[in-house]
């Protein structure tokens, strides 16, 4: 009796089905590969339900709410996390770590990426949504990335150009391939109206080391180290493809698979669609280096981590799913499969350098991970809209960059003082 | 005797699927709505647990300069679309108001447009307007013209093209049944009256169309304020706020700033401007009809 | 105003064809009725001569040249429809003033051709009502109306009063006449009334099943009607046929039958020689048997009367001449039993013969 | 009887070509992309010079293909039976509106009654609602108001029978959505409607009141058959957004009653919109309404009241 | 079959009121004809019997009960509407079928009943066409057919017959007449046609501007009109009026005016006499008015002869007696020269004397 549920922790599970939401993403449509391994280990069926990640959240939001929900495990985006901490949503995960029946005492946790975790896992710590002494642990990172650079090795080689080491160079390089290679943008950033532009900004504002909030919320966005991010966003289209300006990712990848710009700085989750032949045309023209440092190496951390709804209804189950996913052997099946690991580990290790020789440099990147690239709080999209909007203006409309970011800044304020975040001070 | 009742019933019981089917899921998710708009409504939160604030979206939403814009956007956006499908559409239908072989064929292929989901409309339109690899640029390339920056510069206009495109059928159809069912005899006694083509459309086919062409200017203009997904998907209201219609801020105001209530408080403008302009509508047909009557009355006194 | 041609004119519905080659020719500015049985093409004739329906085969000259292509406002012609067509968006003093305002014409003539027009059709308190707020002889009024206000070259009337009263059919008929006197225009007028039909027109057509049975002056057909079909379309109440065969005997030329032994005419008898012995229909009209107790034998018929039908001044007696039905009219004060016997002097000169067969007059 | 056709003028066909161009176009070459692969696409080789794939189709259906084709590994698209889903959905909320909506907008032109303009503004307000606003109470009340208890009898029975947790509500059947949509376009086909049934002479309907017919006998006999040239063109734009309808759809529908327009926009995760497959879900997407639209249009034809009354 | 009652029926469009308190009172399956020109509330009436228009004011009743408020399939009629309404969708024979199919009647007797009705109709070769494809006459015949085939208890017409030729029109009103003897039926029938009216009438009701003038069996009206309207309306060609005034002579009671001096017959004095030097109207009919050259002063008419119709077998004089017109009719053959003057005796019972101001019969 006791002896088989030591040699199968599942078998108590065994015929249940989960039902998990998955956003729709390069990441876990590699997921998808490994789950039937899962099944066939487990003996635990699962129903995925994969969503765009937008829709995703939408979707979360109204199952959340019931007091019955239908998902035992959801990926959620990372500036979900204060929204479902907050109403009260997600499970706690220490009691299931404390549970021996559960948790696996081979789960090595000092292995994942630190910066992952603090990004999306924790909650209640610094500034209420880091780790830290008050914080506690709610998700675990799954599907999460960082941000690299990558480079058209042929096109550098041709012209004996060095790969941008800061930022300076980065954008005398951007400017220069134009000129070298007409009809070629240099580096191709999404920059359309909304998030698009927002999250391009901010790529750039922590290595110019801004910040949207000093740590009494106070709104920085416009000293002049946002200031020289948003100029540098602004060089970067200006030396872009045709019409970077209202590029969404999509085109933005797309120009660069087309091989109409030289660089392409954003999340590693690209790298599989850039070697696949049906999708690109710069299969193994490609190179990667680091997010270029400005005053500070910092390379933006986002994706999705994994949690367990309140409303749950087999929460033992999806614990033990969810421990699966993130064990070393899942973590290296999924990078195997062509998804992003969340374990030091598994960017190590040399099979998957084999498959995938960019790894060591995204496990570099990983070590400048900035988990507090922006904010995570209820109000932040609001601000992000503003701040994507006034963007998106100051790119086609030549808006002053200075006022329009002062304007955020202030608006922001507002935003800030009606979300009481100033009752202190 | 209770004949007479029953006949006094029958537009009731006419009328009550309707009523109770719109009432169900329609009106009591509206006033839900109403309701909501007086709260500082969070998704997450049930209606009942949402704190009661009185005007103040209303209020803030009247001080907001975005709002104010994508009000703007949403205005000029409505009255072009309206307007050049009216008269495209109902251009179209007179068009092909003869009978000529493969009709039914013709009329299929100009409803087309309207047939594809708006989703994937919204993605084609983005392709063709791609600055380089866009169809229209790669032909205005080809012919020697400048390429335009559809979705930079002219967001607006590119938008309201698309619109075009998708939503004639719609009028056109509409228009071409209007047409089918009219008085033949009347035609051709005006024919008989020696009215050329165009004089047959002015003064017997609009009118006698104008019923149908009123409604369905309408029953467009309220869509036009409604339209979501293309835009969504062709340029996410940007660049700027340059196409960031009410529909789509509402929406992303439920979704992406998480605040139902000023969402409520946003459709609720919207529901009285287009009510606003509904009641002007009928106000003045009714009024025109009132005149007329006068005018009667008047030759009749003097007769 | 110009002569109106059809050359023969074919028309088909589907393959069902209604016309069968229609040969007419219109003299100027003359008064043409086309009168014929219900469905015998009279309106499609009209129609066609219009524009309205296209010519299947065959040609319509007006003023000599071919219009068969032409669009109907390039004809110059007006017409008043068997179902008013009126516009009802519009209301009568609008309807019956629309063509001259395409015409541009300006304002103060279109009122007052419309007010004249109104007047004579005692339509002048409804000018403003919509049609759907009309009689039904009120539309029709509308419809002559909106004809009457042109002065197109050639008026085509599609049975214009069949939903008048009396009285005012009356008045519209001389209406009617003085206008196609006073105005030298073509007038081509489909009606189911003999009277209209006999007081108007310069020239009758009868139709038949889609063929014109003979055409002429209204006296020309009464008198010489070319088969019993017009002889019997024409006239109420109708001829009378019976039966009978030509016998020449020494007294002269007869024809008799069951019932019936009548001596011909002078001219009549030189015709009906031709067909000794053969089969022949006798054709009288009521208006030619004339009451009269102590008539001979042979210039006679001696009926049973059946049915007496009090008609105003008149009765009509439905009789019995042996197997066949006769109707005769007798001044509404002679006393007449039912079942009584009596004897009708026949008018010489209004017996008619057919050939039983050909039904062609002999 | 065979109709006669028009000849028309040869400009006449030139300018119709060209309109056709201009509507036909962009689904031409949606058409023709939906057989590219998103490599060739994306850098936009215009023109047909380029090597067809079903690929794209293969991935839209490989759900219901009978073999798998080698280039997908898994199956993410449930395309049959969301077809399924859209097809049911569609067609019984068009049939559906249509009754109900003409039968209130009869009663709407035909008689004098309480509250008849009040309905009619009503109906017309109804409409103009956003549907994103109306999602969050729409999927609240369906997923709370509009239940039956899982304790009740009913609810325990189709538990049992059907699984699947919590109170039985609307929300995730089919009906839930039918329901929306029927409200939905309600109000549009009342006012569409209203016009065309204003057309119908009278005296039509008086005839055969006459004849002995009820209200509802006049209606469907006499009234309803006049009117097809609107319910046809009703008809067409009903099932059309019953069709493409994608946002109240996605928050209704759980995982087994998708309707397809939401498959298309799941598959397009921004950060790898697949270009061909969405073209090729597309075209599929397209084909029912334009059957529909093909049979409906006949429908639409000249003088249905020719020679029912004089006036 | 019930007796129809109307009790004081007032109809208002709007304010306009165009029935000013119909009282009729019509027995068991009596043929009732209403005649008046046109515009003047007939069609109204028969709606209002039928339930399509509701009563302003006033009551309706069916076989004694008041049927103002049911509907009109409760009311168990038959109507034909003066706008035929034919159902367009369907072709004749369903156009025809269809009262009966709503009723459930067995297939067969369905086929049978419409197939007979068609047949006496002549539509046998168009039962299946559909409206549109039928000419004027032929759609009046199914809208007729369609109340044929009902065996509702009261049968309305609204001008059933306005459309057909003089042919079809004599045979259909054969069939009615016999159809209302077979059947025991209540008939209401609106028609404009003088002969229809006295031919197919138990009894005529006169309307004029929503007022009921006068009602009775054709020969009373024919023979004593209340009033000059009635008077007019009845008869074709219309009765002759002309301006006088009584005077009492010793030879005996005289009515001159300009250009005549009549004496009147025994009973017409007496009642005259108590006109004395009174202003009349003279009313005189065509038909009592013979060609008598011969006649003596005071008991004919002389007239100036303007116009001559041809219509048939007899002409129609247009003459001038005074300021006034008169109509005289002659046997065609009686040779007439236009301006020539004549002299006509007039029949002394034909002679009618109406009040000028109230014209009210005397
Ligand atoms: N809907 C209406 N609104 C206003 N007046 C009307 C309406 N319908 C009829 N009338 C008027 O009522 C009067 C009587 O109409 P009705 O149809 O009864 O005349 P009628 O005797 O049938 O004439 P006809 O012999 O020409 O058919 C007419 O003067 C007509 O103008
Ligand atoms: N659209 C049509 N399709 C088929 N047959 C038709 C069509 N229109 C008319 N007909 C037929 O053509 C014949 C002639 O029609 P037309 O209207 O000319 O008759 P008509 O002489 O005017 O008769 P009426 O005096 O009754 O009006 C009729 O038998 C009719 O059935
Ligand atoms: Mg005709
Ligand atoms: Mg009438």
């Amino acid at each position: 009796m006791a002896g088989t549920a030591f040699a199968n922790p599942y078998a108590d599970y065994e015929g249940t089905t989960l039902i998990v939401n998955f956003p729709a993403h390069p990441h876990y449509d590699a997921v998808m590969k490994i789950l039937p391994e899962f099944t066939a280990e487990t003996g635990i069926e699962l129903e995925v339900d994969q969503l765009p990640y937008l829709k995703m959240r939408e979707r979360q939001t109204l199952e959340l709410g019931q007091d019955e929900g239908e998902y035992d495990l959801i990926a959620y985006v990372v500036f979900s996390k204060a929204d479902y901490v907050f109403a009260d949503q997600l499970e706690n995960l220490a009691k299931y770590f404390m549970n021996p029946k559960l948790s696996d005492p081979g789960y090595d946790a000092g292995d994942l990426i630190d910066g992952y975790v603090y990004n999306i896992g924790f909650a209640g710590g610094d500034k209420g949504y880091l780790e830290g002494a008050t914080g506690s642990l709610f998700g675990i990172p799954y599907g999460s990335e960082t941000s690299v650079l990558g480079y058209r090795k042929d096109i550098f080689d041709k012209h004996g150009l060095k790969v941008p080491e800061t930022y300076d160079e980065l954008l005398e390089i951007a400017c220069k391939i134009p000129e070298l290679e007409p009809g070629m943008g240099g580096l191709s950033s999404r920059a359309a109206s909304g998030h698009h532009a927002a999250h391009a900004f901010l790529l750039h504002l922590n290595p110019m080391g801004g910040a949207i909030f000093d740590d009494q919320w106070n709104p920085v966005v416009n000293n002049e180290a946002g200031v020289k991010a948003a100029e540098a966003l602004k060089t970067i289209v200006d030396c872009g493809p045709e019409g970077a300006t209202n590029f969404g990712f999509g085109e933005a990848l797309g120009s660069f698979l087309n091989g109409d710009t030289a660089m392409f700085l954003d999340t590693t989750v690209v790298a599989g669609q850039i070697d696949d032949p049906s999708k690109s045309q710069v299969v193994g023209k490609v190179g990667w280096a680091l997010h270029p440092m400005g005053v500070e190496r910092a390379s933006q951390t986002g994706g999705f981590g994994i949690g367990i709804p309140a409303n749950a209804e087999n929460k033992e189950a999806a614990f033990l799913l969810m421990q699966w996913l993130t064990s070393k052997k899942g973590d290296k099946l999924v990078a195997m499969a062509g998804g992003n690991p969340s374990r030091f580990s598994t960017h190590a290790d040399e099979e998957v350098n084999a498959k995938y020789p960019h790894m060591a440099t995204f496990g570099e990147a990983l070590k400048h991970a900035d988990p507090d690239w922006r904010p995570i709080i209820p109000v932040w999209g609001k601000i992000n809209a503003d701040l994507g909007t006034t963007l998106s203006k100051v790119l086609t409309e030549d808006l002053d960059i200075q006022e329009a970011l002062d304007g955020v800044a202030e608006r922001t304020k507002g935003v800030m003082t009606e979300a009481g975040y100033y009752t202190w001070n | 005797m209770q004949r007479a009742t029953a006949n006094r019933l029958t537009p009731y019981m006419f009328m009550a699927p309707a009523v109770v089917i719109m009432v169900i899921a329609l009106l009591y998710p509206l006033g839900y709505m109403v309701w909501g708009s007086f709260r500082d409504w969070d998704p997450s939160q049930t209606i009942g647990e949402a704190e009661f604030v009185g005007l103040k979206n209303y209020i803030t939403l009247w001080h907001d300069p975005n709002f104010r814009e994508s009000l703007g956007v949403t205005l000029s956006f409505a009255f072009f679309v309206v307007t050049f499908e009216m008269v495209i559409g109902v251009g179209l239908a007179l068009l092909l108001d003869r009978n000529i072989r493969g009709m039914s064929v013709l009329r299929t292929l100009f409803i087309l447009p309207m047939m594809i989901a708006p989703v994937v409309v919204g993605l084609m339109w983005r392709y063709m307007y791609h600055p380089t690899v866009g169809t229209f640029n790669r032909f205005f390339e080809a012919i020697g013209l400048p390429t335009v920056d559809w979705l930079g510069a002219n967001a607006l206009m590119s938008v309201i093209i698309a619109d075009i495109w998708q939503w004639t059928p719609f009028i056109f159809i509409l228009s071409l049944a209007a047409l089918q069912s009219l008085p033949r005899s009347a035609l051709e006694a005006a024919r008989i009256d020696g009215a050329t083509g165009w004089q047959q459309i002015i003064h017997i086919k609009l009118p006698l169309m104008m019923p149908v062409l009123i409604v369905t200017g309408l029953l467009r203009l309220i869509d036009a304020f409604k339209v979501l997904e293309v835009i969504l998907v062709m340029t996410e209201g940007g660049p700027g706020l340059s196409t960031e219609i009410l529909a789509l801020r509402i929406s992303r105001t439920a979704t992406e700033f998480r605040e139902l209530g000023v969402a409520a408080a946003m459709s609720n403008y919207l529901l009285i401007l287009l009510l606003f302009i509904t009641v002007m509508m009928f106000a003045f047909t009714r009024w025109q009809e009132m005149r007329a009557n006068r005018l009667r009355a008047a030759v009749e006194e003097d007769e | 105003m110009p002569t109106i041609h059809l050359e023969n004119l074919i028309k088909r519905y589907g393959d069902v064809e209604v016309l069968h080659g229609i040969e007419l020719e219109m003299a100027d500015n003359e008064f043409t009725v086309l009168v014929g049985p219900s469905g015998c093409g009279k309106s499609t004739t009209l129609r066609m001569i219009a524009g309205l329906e296209d010519v299947s085969e065959g040609e319509i000259y007006i003023g000599g040249k071919p219009v068969s292509r032409l669009e109907p406002k390039d004809r110059d012609l007006a017409m008043v429809f068997q179902d008013y067509a009126l516009y009802p968006h519009m209301n009568v003093a609008r309807n019956m003033s629309f063509a001259l305002r395409l015409q541009k014409r300006p304002k103060a003539e279109i009122d007052q051709k419309v007010k004249a027009v109104a007047a004579t059709l005692g339509l002048t308190d409804y000018l403003a009502r919509k049609p759907g707020e009309l009689s039904g002889g009120q539309r029709q009024r509308v419809a002559m109306g909106r004809a009457l206000t042109r002065d197109a070259g050639t008026f085509l009337f599609d049975e214009p009063l069949s939903n008048l009263d009396a009285k005012l059919r009356g008045q519209m008929r001389a209406e009617l006449a003085l206008m196609s006197q006073r105005v030298q225009k073509n007038m081509i007028y489909v009606t189911h009334d003999q009277i209209e039909a006999m007081t108007l027109a310069d020239r009758i057509v009868v139709m038949h099943g889609g063929y014109i049975q003979q055409q002429g002056t209204p006296e020309e057909l009464f008198k010489r009607p070319v088969n019993k079909f017009v002889a019997g379309f024409l006239g109420m109440p109708p001829m009378n046929f019976l039966e009978g065969e030509i016998v020449e005997r020494d007294t002269g030329v007869f024809v008799s039958g069951d019932g019936f032994d009548l001596q011909l005419g002078a001219e009549k008898a030189a015709a009906a020689k031709a067909h000794q012995n053969k089969e022949v229909i006798l054709g009288v009209r009521p208006s030619d048997l004339t009451f009269d107790a102590d008539a001979s034998e042979q210039e006679a018929l001696t009926l049973d009367v059946m049915v007496s039908e009090y008609v105003g001044a008149q009765s009509v007696l439905l009789c019995r001449c042996g197997p066949a039905n006769v109707m005769v009219e007798v001044n509404s004060e002679t006393p007449v039993a039912l079942g009584q016997t009596l004897t009708f002097a026949v008018n010489p000169n209004g017996v008619h013969l057919f050939d039983r067969h050909s039904e062609v007059a002999i | 009887m065979a109709t006669s056709y028009e000849r028309q003028p040869p400009a006449f066909y030139a300018l119709i070509a060209a309109l056709v161009v201009m509507s036909v176009g962009p689904v031409l070459l949606m058409f023709v992309n939906s057989f590219k692969l998103d490599v060739d696409i994306i850098s936009g080789t215009s023109g047909l010079i380029f090597l067809p794939t079903i690929q794209n189709y293969e991935t839209a259906l490989c759900d219901v293909l009978w073999y798998k084709p080698d280039h997908v590994d898994h199956c993410s698209l449930k395309f049959g039976n969301a077809f399924g889903n859209s097809l049911i959905i569609a067609l019984v909320s068009t049939a559906l509106t249509l009754v109900i909506g003409c039968m209130a907008s009869y009663a709407l032109v035909r008689f004098r009654f309480m509250g008849r303009d009040s309905v009619s503004l009503t109906t017309l307000m109804v409409r103009m609602v956003p549907p994103a606003v109306l999602l969050v109470p729409v999927f609240g009340l369906w997923n709370n108001e509009f239940c039956i208890g899982k304790t009740t009898y009913v609810g325990s029975l189709i538990r049992e029978t059907f699984g699947g947790r919590g109170d039985v509500c609307l929300a995730g059947t089919h009906s839930g959505i039918i329901l929306v949509y029927v409200a939905m376009n309600l109000p549009f086909v009342i006012w569409i409607l209203q016009s065309f049934i204003v057309q119908v002479p009278r005296s039509l309907e008086e005839a055969a009141r006459v004849d002995g017919a009820g209200p509802f006998q006049v209606f469907f006999k006499v009234v309803l058959p006049l009117i097809k040239p609107g319910l046809a063109a009703a008809a067409i734009f009903t099932f059309r957004i019953a069709w493409n309808e994608y946002l109240l759809a996605s928050a209704l529908s759980d995982r087994n009653t998708k309707t397809v327009p939401i498959l298309i926009v799941n598959n397009m995760s921004e950060f790898n919109v697949e270009w061909g497959v969405i073209m090729a879900t597309g075209m599929l997407l397209a084909i029912p309404p334009i059957i529909f639209t093909l049979f409906a249009s006949r429908q639409i034809i000249t003088g249905m009241t020719a020679g029912a009354v004089k006036g």
